[in-house]
């Protein structure tokens, strides 16, 4: 069976991310396929490369770009609101005449038509957010 | 289900406008979607219905006033809104609080409709219910 | 001199506006502000238990707020309307602030 | 084929749970999962609503969210706890998930 | 107010452990407030009754387990700890629920003393109109 | 009389940083003193030189930025909410071995100390959030 998961909310301060990333894990586990992981409003700030938490606790960024490159999942970045909270890759960077970009390997940003055609395309549209 | 057959969007809108920003892309989601020509449903329950309220001006809080949009909905063929009565009845509101939405029926002559349907709390389970997709804001 | 309460959700979602009126002490205020400016409405089923409690409080909104959510013409009778400048007021003229988030 | 509902909220804090209760139609399915795995709580405000809802919903909640906050014991009779193997068999086994946020 | 004088610090615990971060920040404010010698109090009400709960293992969510943190504020000398009765009866418990938060008082020949004070809403109403300055979590 | 603010959220997603952003300046034409802006938690989410909001909307960071340079505000980012969300300075960038840092300049990063140290210094202390 095919899911699409969305996230609304960034690492850390909700468990939202948390419960998204367990939740992936365990459709693969299971034997389905994830779609596309979604990451809208806060949660494009799932997709920054800066991220240090301290050593004893989770690293939620990382965690998703593991995950990813083990199982090819499709890591997208909502543009519009990652464009709003400073989430950007090198194109965008460039394009808005920025000095860094700070995207995490293994994210891409794109469009919320991304997201309607995941809803589309998949069985399950599962949301996490707060 | 195949990636050539409708499904039957629902638009889920619960939270109020201005206090957070998902008033705001829920409708941006709509209007993008409505080139997906998929079969799309909006629905305004609990604080959501206060999306809807007429006389909004967002001036003294400096953010763009997205409300008169909601208006522009008719022109992309969204033209199906279940408000839940529940929710109007709780925060002592009528269907006159707010605003008029309408479409051009093509069907009977391009004459002017109401899009708003107000419906009770368990029309709105069915309306759930009955949906493929749900997309929750 | 007494607390400024301020409530910036909804009393339809949250249990904020119930909290910060259980809180205030005679005497004190309570500011509405952002989506806490619902709990204004009259004929609502909030609108008892704020009534009540201008009995012993004194209930505000922010202008700002309530013109954005177009509820002007349904804020209850006694809630005073105040813009930043009469938040910054209010204040200052309490002890203290306590955020009811 | 009927909805599986998720709540993530304290039925204590938001209206999520109720929301989720009163359109969950016979024989669809209630997950609890985050804040909202205290919604499964016996003896608590919320617990009648809870009874309720269980002579027509099936109702779960999320072993790994309700051993985090200590109340496994506390978890009323009725309630089903899964694992997140068991979340996504729900997801499967159900026409579609509302998540009430 | 100087800045020699000592003020009266009071942190309002209102959110539940482990769905959002404010908990854990809460703890980690107040263990570094210790160094400042204020007179330091903590309210949990609400949701946030259940930050106290016995038993929390959070294995499972793969997140850091603070629960035990909260026994060694009594080494910090932060022993006022008000739990308001109204909130635990909502959720159904009782004091013997909660994690024991005990002191050894050096008035008392370090005799060791619950931290714990249940209170009632009004005492609790009483407690923030008393504080200088409010920390909100 | 001295204020103390506190902000608890990023840009866009909640009203918590606008209203903020205009109780302080009220404060300011009210003839007041704005001790210290602790921004903590998704707060922190404010400091980022990387936003790009439309053209027809506010700009929340350049905003908070103009506002600190009129008034020589002391605008501060909690360091280890800053770690945990990726805001980061050139200093924070390379003690963490980041290739790129995104701090916007008129913020910077600091313990919590600022903010228990404002408790005591200001005569009130105003935080939003969600």
């Amino acid at each position: 069976m095919k899911f699409a998961i969305q996230i609304n909310e960034g690492p850390y301060t909700h468990e939202a991310s948390d419960s998204a990333y367990m939740f992936t894990k365990a459709v693969i586990e299971g034997g389905h396929e994830v779609t596309r992981v979604f990451f809208y409003h806060d949660g494009v700030n799932n997709g920054t490369r800066l991220t240090t938490p301290p050593q004893d606790d989770r690293h939620v960024v990382n965690r998703w770009a593991e995950l990813a490159k083990e199982n090819d999942l499709d890591l997208v970045l909502c543009v519009a609101a990652a464009q709003r909270r400073g989430i950007a890759d090198a194109d965008e960077s460039k394009r808005n005449g920025k000095d860094a970009d700070n995207i995490q390997e293994g994210f891409r940003i794109s469009g919320l038509g991304q997201l309607i055609e995941a809803g589309i395309q998949a069985d399950r549209l599962v949301v996490f957010g707060d | 289900m195949s990636e050539g057959t409708t499904k039957q969007f629902l638009y889920v809108n619960r939270k109020a406008p201005h206090g957070t920003v998902y008033a705001l892309e829920s409708l941006e989601v709509v209007l993008i979607g409505a080139a997906f020509e998929q079969d799309v449903r909006l629905a305004f329950l609990d604080d959501g219905v206060f999306q809807l309220m007429k006389g909004q001006d967002t001036t003294g809080i400096g953010t763009k006033n997205f409300a008169p949009t909601y208006k522009a909905l008719g022109d992309y063929d969204v033209n199906k809104i279940y408000v839940e009565k529940e929710s109007l009845d709780e925060r002592g509101l009528t269907e006159d609080d707010l605003m008029p939405l309408t479409y051009e029926d093509e069907d009977d002559d391009w004459a002017e409709k109401s899009s708003i349907k107000i419906v009770s709390r368990a029309e709105m389970a069915d309306l759930i219910d009955s949906s493929d997709v749900m997309f929750n804001f | 001199m007494a607390i400024l309460h301020t409530v910036n959700k909804s009393p339809f979602d949250k249990n904020s506006l119930e909290r910060a009126i259980g809180c205030a002490k005679d005497g004190s205020a309570v500011l509405l502000i952002e989506d806490g400016v619902y709990g204004a409405l009259k004929g609502a089923s909030s609108s008892s238990m704020v009534e009540d409690a201008m009995k012993t409080v004194k209930v505000y909104a922010l202008s700002e707020d309530v013109s954005a959510r177009g509820v002007n013409e349904r804020v209850m009778d006694g809630i005073e309307l105040v813009d930043y400048a009469g938040f910054v007021k209010l204040a200052a003229d309490h002890s203290q602030v306590q955020s009811w988030l």
